[in-house]
């Protein structure tokens, strides 16, 4: 207990958290503060070039795990099972309408890779170690949740309406850019290993956490306002679901990331990437597969409520739990 | 100078659907097209920004054709095909172009 | 298909103006805008362009509105007074628009 | 409200021609012109998008000119000077504006 | 005399002056090198966040001392003090309108924060320290200046015409985004102190002068473009203006850093903000309060004469006669 | 032979050139990826920016050359005569018109800094050493190849029409944006010097590689869009003189290194140099002067076959030779 508020206190005290909640803030103040769409582009490019790079290279220098594959598949089921848990929760906890409530089910099943990135630097910050493949796990549970939650609809709609899904929408999800960078950087980073690294740390290791900073800054500015123009829409059972949902998931995660004997950091991951809710590639397929389903509810949920929720105190709940059950 | 009678169908449309919409006006077999970049907007759905994304999934563009007057219902109809579930807008106006051997 | 008679407004006005603009155009209740980007241009007031800025103090943005035929004046005296004092432009087309149910 | 008549000119053309064609426009001395971003578009020389690109060669823009109607035919004459050898689309719309004063 | 020749040779020579004489020159032959408006707004961005989260650590180093209070005060009192002695050395010196000498001394009265950051890099260079806080008075002298304008302007129109002020404008002010980021970094840096600086020092320490040189660059062929552009409309009495008007203010600047017994960094930097001219935040608040004063007189003689003239020769002069005065 | 395989083999492996493998493949795989437009710029500026300086500085250090003229000039002439022979190629091997010919000639005459850029990574990775004004040279070759692109146009034309070159499009060749940057920054580190230097280089010289990694991965997409849109306008001659042609150049650029007495490294880059063919100054100036000129043609060779070709195979083969040649 005291690890965890102790973990909680340095987490919500870090310059990461703080841009963050100043971001918050000056779009509830309704400042005109904002970044060019052109440099959060940048910088999120930036970060999974450099968390992908980085796990390539980690998995180059301690060899190719067995449980590596393995902890692959494991992210898919669960990527492909936590919709399903998430659409039961919102039937039993909320009003929403079916087709909402698949929407949002898929956001959950998918992952943040911004949760991931601030993750990784929590656990760097206190010193614990994680598989270096833990990012090829998260490129592989984008996908998978949006296909079940498809799948979810089509099967309550009893007609021919289940076509929702065609080939390009398929490509679209597999190939699009951050699956497509994380992966490929991974790779590279996997081919060059330590000397590539070398190369080009002070690009991609030093500055890092700062871009993370202004990166967090944006995202917070971009939640915020989320918050101010479509909080309303938020009734107290999909929040609590917000909050509900990341632990539920996160407690998935723990299960994988014990029967697969990860370490603690792999743990802590496996959880961080379960309890976190997509915002970035799911939405933009249920824009073309379902857009009838109301975006303004998933994003807020998912940007709004979990996105802060495991920012702030998952995070450090899930690493501290995970450094309790592995003895970490 | 010499112009030519045409018609300018200006659709705004969410930027996940571009490709499809551009696909479709191809099928129209329309002779071109130029896609403008949105800043943003207010609708039914909502108002929106385009520093407030971080992804594309509420960003629009707006997709401008120029055709020939006879050729407007078939180009409505295949646009409509894409735009019909989604949010988006299609707007037609009368116009004169030069060059009219280009349409 | 089947189209329906109505205007579209084009108001160019500078960035710092926008808020106030869609502020008046909400309150003569349109039905929803546009906001497009502006690069640069030329006017009485000079030359400007998106390169040549610190600030967004002269930078321009497009404002489009399609609005029923019947509700044009409205839209116009709203507009007007914010656009009054300011540089800027309001220029109106007679267009034809799918799914007018949405206007 | 009071408007008056006027064309509304809408030049699409190469990034590379645009102060080319805006000298042309002074020349023919017009009031004013705004221009505006092209985000991608396709045409007889194929299709292109802005992202990409490593050089402003292939991109556009879009240059839209209000003016009297009086003076229309002055003004695509000295534009299409400018756009005669290139690519690029020229499209004239009637419109009203508020302030012709400007014009 | 000799110490500020070579403190002005030393700042002439350096790769920031000159990135911005080549950004100048560049325009004037009308190169087409240009900033794209995002990079330029992204750099805008990490040199607010950078100065203001150093000065927030630099108070948390340092402890609150109590001259910042008083200091925050100082520089409230001359940003509201400033435009009006600006506005009568128009009336008198220039034939320039009431409205347009009123725009005008909005901008003297307020502060550029890149001839800030300029001066503190120079102050750098010559090991002089200044107080962290200065970045929270740079701040606290943006905006006052914009109301005492608007108070010249109103009291000169006699009607009802001083309702040119609104509630929304002045939120938009005091809430503008470079404010919301400074202040906001500030906080930021002065929470986490050196652990929070050691954590992303490599990200807004060592890159800061290589940006603030690509910086400068672009402000050059912005203040050059003015020039060639719109030159024509400085008459001989505007351009006396745009380098007295900074002299008399950064004498004003020396009193107050002077009577608040600042460090000779404090005092310097006191005599620039004081120098210097607004060319953000000013001119958009004209815009909107005062659209009928032209906007190429305020632009560029803030941007095109004192910016140049401070940056140059100000500087050094400012620190040679601060090192002076304060023994330092 | 030996060393051959060995610089091409560290080469292909290099973060770099898998960066840009990454991009082509994720491009002809139709993957959303994408940099924008102001990212790209921005890295671009960056580049030519720190690529510039250091050159700048590397003369400051080693004092002015009597080769330092003689290196402009060869670079000069080359540049100038190139054209002729690509055009004589062109119309041997391929069915080209005239004037596609012509205006593919004008490319392979000009330079692609960023195969500069590369190549010079790639001399520092293996410890050679090269004269610092290359730099300029690179900048002095742009754009006298245009000039005997349209000379060789108007010859063939015969009328009035030789009137394509006006001053307008002259002043936007020489001062484009891209040389301006090279060579102001080039003459700003060499009045900076070493001490300048030392000022900037944890931005311009650190995170270098990085930022090169990135704009190599944007190419890479370029080029692989290219290729899967236009690459059906490359026949297999306009192909094997996309190959063929750098091979030529590079074969004069290596007469002119030996014959002005350059070290290794600068025989090495005076070879890039003549084999890179251009594809951001000339091809917009081929859109202004050649309109009738098809684009295609000359980006899809220019970008999608010479410049792989370069980055990949000519560049460790241009080293080696270079090496070999000059006992370096
Ligand atoms: N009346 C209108 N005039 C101009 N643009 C509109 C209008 N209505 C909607 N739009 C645009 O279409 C988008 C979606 O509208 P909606 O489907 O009504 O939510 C908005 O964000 C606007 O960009
Ligand atoms: N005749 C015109 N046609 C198109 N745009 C114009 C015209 N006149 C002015 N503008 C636009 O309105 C802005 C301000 O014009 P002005 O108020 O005349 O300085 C210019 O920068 C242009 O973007
Ligand atoms: N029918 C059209 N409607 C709208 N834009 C067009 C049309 N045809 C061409 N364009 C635009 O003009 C550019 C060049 O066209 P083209 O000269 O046909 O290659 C295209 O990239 C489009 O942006
Ligand atoms: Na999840
Ligand atoms: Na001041
Ligand atoms: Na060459």
């Amino acid at each position: 207990m005291d690890q965890i508020l102790s973990l909680a206190t340095t987490n919500l005290l870090s310059p990461i958290i703080l841009c963050f909640v100043l971001g918050v803030l000056a779009a509830l103040a309704r400042s005109d503060l904002s970044f060019p769409e052109a440099v959060a582009k940048g910088m999120s490019i930036y970060l999974l070039f450099a968390i992908g790079f980085k796990g390539g290279v980690s998995v180059a220098d301690h060899g190719i795990d067995l449980t590596l594959g393995l902890s692959l598949l494991a992210g898919i089921v669960l990527s492909a099972l936590l919709p399903f848990i998430a659409f039961f929760l919102l039937q039993t906890m909320t009003g929403l309408s079916r087709l909402d409530a698949a929407a949002v089910a898929a956001h959950y099943g998918s992952i943040s890779i911004v949760t991931f990135v601030a993750a990784t630097s929590v656990l760097e910050g206190s010193g614990i170690a994680a598989e270096g493949y833990m990012v090829a796990v998260a490129a592989a549970m984008e996908a998978p949740a949006i296909l079940s939650a498809l799948w979810l609809i089509s099967r309550g709609a009893g007609d021919g309406d289940d076509r929702r899904m065609d080939s390009t929408l398929m490509r679209e999800i597999m190939l699009n850019g951050s699956i497509v960078l994380l992966v490929g950087a991974f790779m590279i980073g996997g081919i060059t290993g330590a000397e590539g690294l070398a190369k080009i740390d002070s690009f991609i290791v030093s500055p890092f956490q700062g871009v993370l900073c202004l990166f967090l800054l944006d995202m917070g500015l971009v939640a915020g306002r989320g918050l101010r123009e479509e909080g309303a829409v938020l009734r107290p059972g999909p929040l609590a679901f917000g909050v509900l949902m990341p632990l539920v998931g996160s407690a998935f995660g723990l299960g994988a990331g014990l029967l697969l004997g990860l370490s603690t950091g792999g743990v802590a991951l496996f959880m961080v990437l379960s309890a976190s809710a997509s915002y970035i590639a799911v939405p933009a397929a249920m824009r073309v597969a379902l857009p009838e389903a109301n975006p303004s509810i998933y994003l807020t949920l998912s940007l709004g409520v979990t996105f802060p929720f495991n920012l702030t105190l998952g995070i450090p709940l899930y690493v501290a739990i995970a450094s309790a059950l592995t003895g970490g | 100078m010499q112009t030519h009678k045409a018609k300018r169908v200006e659709i705004t449309i969410e930027a996940v659907m571009q490709s499809r919409l551009t696909e479709a006006l191809k099928k129209a077999e329309v002779s071109g097209y130029t896609v403008l970049p949105v800043l943003g907007g207010s609708g039914r759905s909502g108002e929106w920004s385009r520093s407030g994304q971080v992804s594309r999934a509420q960003g629009m563009v707006q997709v401008v054709c120029i055709i020939r007057p006879e050729r407007l219902d078939d180009l409505l109809e295949s646009a409509f095909e894409v735009v019909e579930r989604y949010i988006g807008m299609v707007c037609v106006t009368d116009c004169d172009v030069l060059r009219a051997e280009r349409f």
